[in-house]
C-alpha cells in the first residue's frame, strides 16, 4: 500500500502537529555530537512515540517494524519534521540507523532481524561499531582483534577505538579475525556483541575539542554464539563493503541535508561580529564558503542519483561525496578562523565557555578534519576513486594475497626493494 | 552533466556529438577552419537544425526547448560542445536570441531572431570593459539624440560573430542601463581583432566614438533593462560554465588515459599514488563542477528567483577549477604536454579564458555577496 | 633557522634548550604551569640569565647581543622557544624592552626595564582592536588632562604578563600615536582573561574606561612615536614569526617519525607516496619559512631601512605555513591526532593562533603593499 | 694568486667599462631562453673578449682556461655585468657552463678536459645534453638509446629528446645504454657527440607558447671512440649525480639571482595597465608573488650555504630549491594572469604579436609548468626530498636489481600484486 508522496506530507504533518513539541524559537541549534544521557533517555520515549504512529524506519522493510517507503518519503519527513523535538541520540543514533541497520537488512539472518530490528526502530537498542583498532585504522582490514571457536561458543579479545557513542550504546557490531592464515580479507566475521557482556570495557575518549564521543573499548575473553553472527564466518569483508556505501552517506556524507540556499549565515554572522561585513576578503571567504556548500549539496545529490540508478552497491562512487567532505571541511573551518580572527580565536571566560569547549567557530576548526580522516581518510578515498572509478593500475599491494599472520611479520622489514 | 538525462537529450547530444566529430574535430580547429565563412555557416546551419540557438526562444517565436527546461537543454549542448572546444559564440547567440525574445521588436524578431536561430548569423553580447568585470550599468555610455542614441565608449573579451553578426551592446544611459543592436558591419563602429591566449576562440574589442543607432536599436525599452541584463549575464555563465564543464571532462578523460599509458620506472604511471591521488582530486572538481553547472542550469531554467545567484556560483567555481584541473592535467603529461603537438595545451588555454569571460571568479564571489544582500 | 649560527649562539641556544626541556615541557604547559607566578618567576629569571630579555637593549642599559645583531639573537630564542611551545610573553616582553630602551625615560629604564631584563616580571604591547588587525594609529585614544592623559577604549588579543607585569599601550592622540606604560595592576585598568584557541598562551581583553595616567607614564615623547610603533610592530613580527618556525620544525620532525614508525597494510605509511610527498612538501613550507624568517631578522637587525617590509612579509608567509603544516600534519597522524593526549592540537592551537596575533597574513599583505607605495 | 673581493670588484668595473657595451636604457628586458643564430654567433665574439681577458670562468681550474676563484668573485661580475651587453646563448649557454662543464671537471680525464674546457670558456664550443628519451622522462635512468662496442669504435643508436638548444650546439653530452643485462643504473655511461656528426638528426620542437628552443634527436649508427668517454663505462649514473646537482642550481634553480626588494615590479604593473593597483585582491596577489619570490630567493640562499658547507654532493638537498621553483613559478604565472584579467588574455594583434608568441603574462603563463616538470618533476623531488633528506622509508621499487631488459619486459604485465 503505497501513500503519495503529498499526501504522507499532510499525514506527517498533521501527527507532528499533535503529537511532538516544536522546537522553542529561542533555542539556537548546536554543533558537535555529543548527547547526554539524559537526552538519550529523553529520545528513546519520543522515539516510541513515533514507532508506535508508524513513522520510523519509513524506508525500512514492513517485516522488521518498517513502512516500505522510499527517499522521497524520508526527505519528506526531514522537511517537516525539521521544526520539531526529534529523537537526538547523537553519533550512535546516525550510526545505528545508518551504516549498522542497513548491513544487517543486507546480511543478517531473518531470526537475527526479527530479534533487532524493530526495537532499533523503537529506540529501544541503540548500537555502536566495533571496527578500527589502534593499529587498523586507514588499513580496515588490518583487524587483530581475533574470535577464537571454542566449542558451540567464540571467544573475542581485543581492542577497539572510535566507537561512536559506545558509552551509551546497548549493543556493538564488532568485527573480528576469525582466520589468521588466511589472507587478510578472508578471515574476518561480524558479530553482535552487548555492550554490557561480561569483559567488554567501553571507555571515552577525550578528544582535542574536550568532547568525548567516540570511545576505546577493549575485549576480554568476551563469549558470543552463532546467534550473533552477521553474515556469513570469514565473509566479513563483504559485509565491510555494504557498510562503507552508509558510512559515506550514499553520497551525501558531510553535506547539508537542504539545499543551502542561504549565504553562508554562520560566516556572515561572524564576520558581522568581527566588523568585516565590508572586508573585500572577508566578502570572499564567506562566497567561497557558500559555493563550497553549494556545490557540495548538489554533488551528494547527483551522487546519491547514480547509486540509486544502479544495482550494485558502489562504495568506490560513493568515496566522491566523502572525499568533497574531507576536503572542503577543514577549509570550511579554516575560512571560518580567517573571518573572525580574534573573534573566533579569543572568547570571554565568563560567558561559561572553559578552554576545552570552545564556541562554534574554534569548535568547528578542531574538528575540520574528522571527515577527512574519520570512516576512511582522504587517502584511502583517493586510492578507491583512482582505481575503482577511473580504472588506474593499482598500487602495489603487500598484504592482498599472503597469510595476514606473514604481513604482520613481514611489515617490520620494510626495505621497498621488489625487482 | 548528462548523467539522467531525457531520451530526447540524449538524441539531442549523440547528433551533437557526431556533427563536432565530422565537421570541426580539433585538427579543424587548430587550422582555425571556423575563420572560413563558409565552413562557419555551414557548421552553424547543421547546429541549428538540431536546435542549438532555439532552446531559449519561445514557441510562439519559432523556438522550443527539448525537455521543457530549456536552459537546461542549451547548457547540455555547451556541455557538449565544451568537449571539443567548439568554435563560435554560441552563449553568446543564445544569449541574444533570448535577449531579442523577450526584449525585442517585431522587427527585431523578423529581421534578427530569425536568422540567429537559423545559423544564418551569430551574436555577441557586449558587456565587458577592461579588465574583464561585467559592467552590469553598461559598457559604453548612451545618450539621446533627435533619431536614437549615441553610443560612446570601449568594449572587450567580445566573442567574434562574424560577418553579418550582431552585438548586443550594453549601453549606461541617464535612466539606466540599456541594449542596443548593432550590426558588426556598422560602418561607424571600430572592430580591433585581439589576439588570445584561448587560440579556440577570436575575441575583438570594439571602439564606439559617438556611434549614433536609431531608436529601434533599443531592445527592451520599456525600462527594466536591467533586470533583463541580470537574467542575461546568469545565462551567459551558466552556457559558459557548461562549456568548461565539457573541456574539463574530455581533457580528464584523456589525462587518464594517459596516466594508464604511460609507463615510468617499470609501472604505468598511474599506479603512482601521486599521479592517482592527483587524478582523484581533479575528478572530484570535474564532478563537483558538473553537479553545480546543472544545479545552476537547473535554477535559471525553472526561473525560481534564486537563477542569478547559482549562476554567478557555478561560473565562480568552474572558473578555479577549470583551471585547477587543466593545471593538473598538464603535470600529469609532463614534457609531452609543452609540445604544440598535443591538445593538452588548447584545454588549458580555453579553460583559462574561460575563467574571466563573463566575469572572473572574484567577481562572481563579490557579485553573489551583493545579490545576497550583504 | 639556526644552521649556520657562531658557536656563542649555538651555546645559548642550547642552554635555552636545556633549560626549557628541564623546567617547562610539554607535560607542564598541558598543566599550565605557567600560570602560577612562583613557577613563572623562577622560569624567568633562569631565562633572563641567559640573556632572553636582553638582546635588544644596548649595553649601556645592562642590555647585550651575542652576535651583535640582537634582533637575530632573540630571533634564534624565539625558534628554540617555539619548538616546545613555551608559554609567556616573551616577545612582548623584548619588544617592550626595546621601546623603553629607545624612547623611556630614566626612570622607565630603572623602575621597569631593569625588571624586564632580569626576569622579574614580563610585558606586553597593546596595539590590537578586533577583530584582530594591529591598530598602527592607536588602539585606544588618549587626551591630554591636567596631571597626564586620559585613556578609553578596548584592546584585545594581549598576553598576560601576569602580576606586576607591564602594558605598553597605543594610543591615538591629538597629534598621532603614543606609547603609554601601564601597570597590569592599574586599578583603573579592566583586565578581562579570555578564553583562547591557544591553551599555551593566556590572552587578555583591556577595557580602559576614561583610565587617568600620570604624564611619566608616556614613552617616546619626542612625536616619532610612529616610526618607533612602526619598528616595535617589525620587532614582535620577527619574534613571533621566529616562534612560529620553531612550534612547526618541532611538529614536522614528530610527524616525519610517525610516517615511520606507524605501519598500514603491511608498510610504513611514510613509504606511500600520499605521506611522504604530503612530508616532503611541508618540509619545503618548513625550509622556506626558516629562510624568510631569518632573512627578516636580518634585515631588521641590521636596521637597513627594508626591516618592515621583511618582517610583514614573513609574518605573512610563515602565518600562512605554520597552519598548512599544522594541518598537513594533523592528516598524518590520522585519528591519534584527535586525542587530548597527543601533542599535536597543541602545536595546531599555537600556530592558528600565531598567524593572527600582531596581524593575520592578509593584514600583513596589504600593509606589505602600501610600505611599498602602492 | 688570490685577488680580493673588493680589489676585483674594481678591475671588473674598469675592465667592463673599457671593453664591453652598455645595455641601452630603453631595451627591454626580454623572458624566454630563446636566441637567434645570429645572437650566438655575437655572443661567441664577445665571450672570446672576455676569455682573453681572463674574465671568463672565474670558477673554473687555472689548468683549463679559468681563474680559479670562488663564487662571491663570480657574483662581483654578475652584479658588474647586470648593466652590459654580455654573451647570451641561451639555454644551451647555461647547460655548457653548469651542468656540463661541472660534470665534466668532476669526471672526464684530464685529457679531456684539455681539449674542451678552454673551448668552452672562449665560447668556441657550445654543448646541450643528450639525456631526456621520449619513454625516459622522469624515469631518468630508464635510458634505451644503446652504444654497442665495435672493435675500438662505440656505435650509438636512439632518440633523445629535450635537450635544450641543441639546434645552436657544437656538441652534445650524451647518456646511452651500455649493457642491457646490467640492473638499470649500472650499464649507462656518458659519451661526447659532435651534433654535426654523421647519423645525428637534430630537429628543433614547436613548443606551447610557440617558441623552439628544445630539440628532439635521432641517432643512427652514429660512431665515437673511447676518447668521447666522459667517466667510465657503466658508471654514468654517478656523473648523473654531480649532473643534478648543477642541473638544480645548487638549490638557486628558478630564483632570482639577486634579492628581490622590489614589490613584483612586473606585477604592480600588469595591475596599473588593468586599472586594479587599487584593488584589494589584486594587492594581495601582488604581495603573495613578491613574498614568494623573496622566500624563495632566501631558501635558496640557505640551500646553497647548505651545500657548500658540505662535502659531498646532496641532489637530494638541492632538490629543495628545484621543487620551490616548480610549485611558485605556476603560482606566480597564474597570479599574473588573475591580476590582469582582459589584459592578460588578450592583446592588440596589430603589436606584431601573434597567436603563437604571446606577450609576458600569457607567456609566463604557458611556460609555468616548465619547472615543475623539466630536469625533474615535483613529484620526483618529493620523492627525493622524502627518502633522502627525511630519511622515509622507500617506495617500493620494481626497476632497481633485475636487468633492464627485464623491467621493459614486465612493465607491460603490471598488475600489482605483490603479496
Amino acid at each position: 500500500m503505497t501513500v503519495s508522496v503529498e499526501e504522507f506530507r499532510d499525514d506527517v504533518r498533521g501527527w507532528l502537529e499533535g503529537n511532538l513539541e516544536r522546537i522553542p524559537a529561542d533555542v539556537p541549534p548546536r554543533g558537535g555530537e555529543a548527547v547526554t544521557d539524559e537526552q538519550v533517555a529523553a529520545s528513546r520515549v519520543i522515539q516510541r512515540r513515533i514507532f508506535d504512529a508508524g513513522y520510523a524506519g519509513l524506508s525500512f522493510p514492513v517485516e522488521y517494524g518498517g513502512r516500505g517507503l522510499g527517499v522521497d518519503h524520508e526527505r519528506v519527513w526531514r522537511e517537516e519534521a525539521r521544526s520539531f523535538v526529534i529523537p537526538t541520540f547523537g553519533g550512535a543514533g546516525s550510526v545505528t540507523m545508518g551504516p549498522i541497520a542497513r548491513s544487517m537488512l543486507a546480511h543478517a539472518t531473518p531470526d537475527f532481524l526479527a530479534r533487532h530490528i524493530p526495537k532499533i526502530l523503537a529506540g529501544e537498542e541503540l548500537w555502536c561499531q566495533f571496527y578500527s583498532e589502534p593499529a587498523a585504522g586507514s588499513d580496515l582490514a588490518g583487524i587483530r582483534t581475533t574470535a577464537n571457536r571454542d566449542g558451540d561458543r567464540w571467544v573475542l579479545n581485543g581492542s577497539k577505538i572510535w566507537s561512536t557513542g559506545a558509552h551509551q550504546a546497548d549493543f556493538a557490531m564488532c568485527l573480528a579475525r576469525t582466520d589468521w592464515d588466511a589472507p587478510k580479507h578472508r578471515g574476518l566475521t561480524w558479530f553482535a556483541v552487548s555492550t554490557h557482556a561480561p569483559g567488554v570495557d567501553v571507555r571515552p575518549i577525550r578528544q582535542i575539542n574536550g568532547a568525548s564521543g567516540f570511545c576505546e573499548s577493549f575485549l576480554t575473553d568476551v563469549a558470543i554464539t552463532d546467534d550473533d553472527l552477521i553474515g556469513e564466518v570469514n565473509q566479513g569483508w563483504s559485509v565491510a563493503q555494504t557498510m562503507l556505501v552508509y558510512e559515506r552517506g550514499a553520497g551525501e556524507s558531510g553535506a547539508q541535508r537542504v539545499e543551502p540556499l542561504e549565504l553562508a549565515p554562520d560566516l556572515v554572522d561572524l564576520a558581522r561580529k568581527a566588523g568585516r561585513e565590508c572586508d573585500p576578503m572577508a566578502r570572499q571567504a564567506i562566497a567561497r564558503a557558500h559555493i563550497n556548500d553549494f556545490a557540495q549539496y548538489h554533488l551528494g545529490r547527483q551522487i546519491a542519483a547514480r547509486l540509486q540508478r544502479s544495482d550494485t552497491p558502489q562504495p568506490a562512487v560513493a568515496a566522491y561525496g566523502k572525499l568533497a567532505a574531507g576536503m572542503l571541511s577543514p577549509i570550511r573551518a579554516r575560512l571560518g578562523i580567517e573571518i573572525g580572527g580574534a573573534e573566533a580565536l579569543l572568547w570571554p571566560k565568563d560567558a561559561g565557555e572553559t578552554d576545552t569547549e570552545p564556541p562554534t567557530p574554534a569548535l568547528n576548526y578542531l574538528n575540520g578534519r574528522m571527515v577527512s580522516i574519520a570512516a576512511g581518510t582522504n587517502e584511502v578515498q583517493r586510492n578507491g576513486l583512482g582505481e575503482r572509478v577511473l580504472g588506474l593500475p593499482r598500487e602495489p599491494t603487500f598484504d592482498s594475497t599472503k597469510p595476514f599472520r606473514e604481513v604482520v611479520r613481514d611489515s617490520r622489514n620494510w626495505n621497498g626493494r621488489v625487482g | 552533466m548528462d548523467d539522467a538525462i531525457t531520451d530526447d537529450q540524449r538524441m539531442l547530444l549523440d547528433a551533437s556529438a557526431r556533427l563536432m566529430a565530422d565537421t570541426c574535430p580539433l585538427e579543424r580547429i587548430r587550422e582555425k577552419a571556423y575563420a572560413d565563412e563558409t565552413f562557419a555557416v555551414a557548421y552553424r546551419r547543421q547546429a541549428a537544425d538540431l536546435g542549438w540557438y532555439s532552446m531559449l526562444v519561445p514557441e510562439s517565436l519559432g523556438g522550443g526547448t527539448i525537455s521543457g527546461n530549456g536552459v537546461l537543454d542549451a547548457a547540455l549542448i555547451a556541455y557538449q560542445r565544451g568537449r571539443l572546444l567548439q568554435p563560435g559564440p554560441f552563449v553568446g547567440t543564445n544569449v541574444v536570441a533570448y535577449a531579442l525574445a523577450i526584449g525585442g521588436s517585431q522587427e527585431h524578431h523578423g529581421k534578427v531572431l530569425a536568422a540567429l536561430m537559423s545559423g544564418e548569423v551569430s551574436a555577441s553580447w557586449v558587456v565587458t570593459d577592461s579588465p574583464g568585470a561585467p559592467a552590469m550599468d553598461g559598457v559604453v555610455s548612451a545618450t539621446r539624440t533627435a533619431a536614437g542614441y549615441r553610443l560612446s565608449g570601449d568594449a572587450t573579451f567580445v566573442e567574434d560573430p562574424g560577418p553579418d553578426g550582431w552585438f548586443l551592446i550594453t549601453a549606461a544611459g541617464a535612466d539606466g542601463p540599456g541594449l542596443f543592436l548593432v550590426g558588426r558591419d556598422d560602418p561607424g563602429l571600430r572592430v580591433e581583432p585581439l589576439g588570445s591566449l584561448d587560440i579556440t576562440r577570436t575575441f575583438l574589442a570594439l571602439h564606439l566614438d559617438a556611434l549614433d543607432v536609431p531608436e529601434s536599436s533599443l531592445v527592451e525599452n520599456d525600462g527594466s533593462a536591467a533586470d533583463l541584463i541580470d537574467s542575461l549575464l546568469a545565462l551567459a555563465c551558466v552556457l559558459m560554465t557548461a562549456e568548461s564543464v565539457g573541456a574539463m571532462d574530455h581533457e580528464l578523460a584523456m589525462t587518464v588515459q594517459y596516466a594508464k599509458d604511460r609507463i615510468a620506472f617499470g609501472r604505468p604511471i598511474g599506479s603512482f599514488q601521486a599521479v592517482k591521488h592527483s587524478l582523484a582530486d581533479t575528478s572530484l572538481l570535474l564532478e563537483m563542477s558538473k553537479a553545480i553547472a546543472r544545479a545552476a542550469a537547473q535554477h535559471v531554467g525553472d526561473g525560481d528567483g534564486y537563477g542569478p545567484q547559482a549562476a554567478s556560483m557555478a561560473k565562480a567555481f568552474v572558473g578555479d577549477c577549470g583551471i585547477d584541473l587543466a593545471q593538473s592535467c598538464f603535470q600529469t603529461f609532463g614534457g609531452i604536454g609543452f609540445t604544440w603537438e598535443h591538445d593538452q595545451h588548447l584545454y588549458l588555454r580555453r579553460l583559462t579564458s574561460d575563467a574571466a569571460f563573463f566575469g572572473d571568479p572574484v567577481w562572481h564571489r563579490e557579485h553573489l555577496c551583493q545579490l545576497s544582500g550583504i
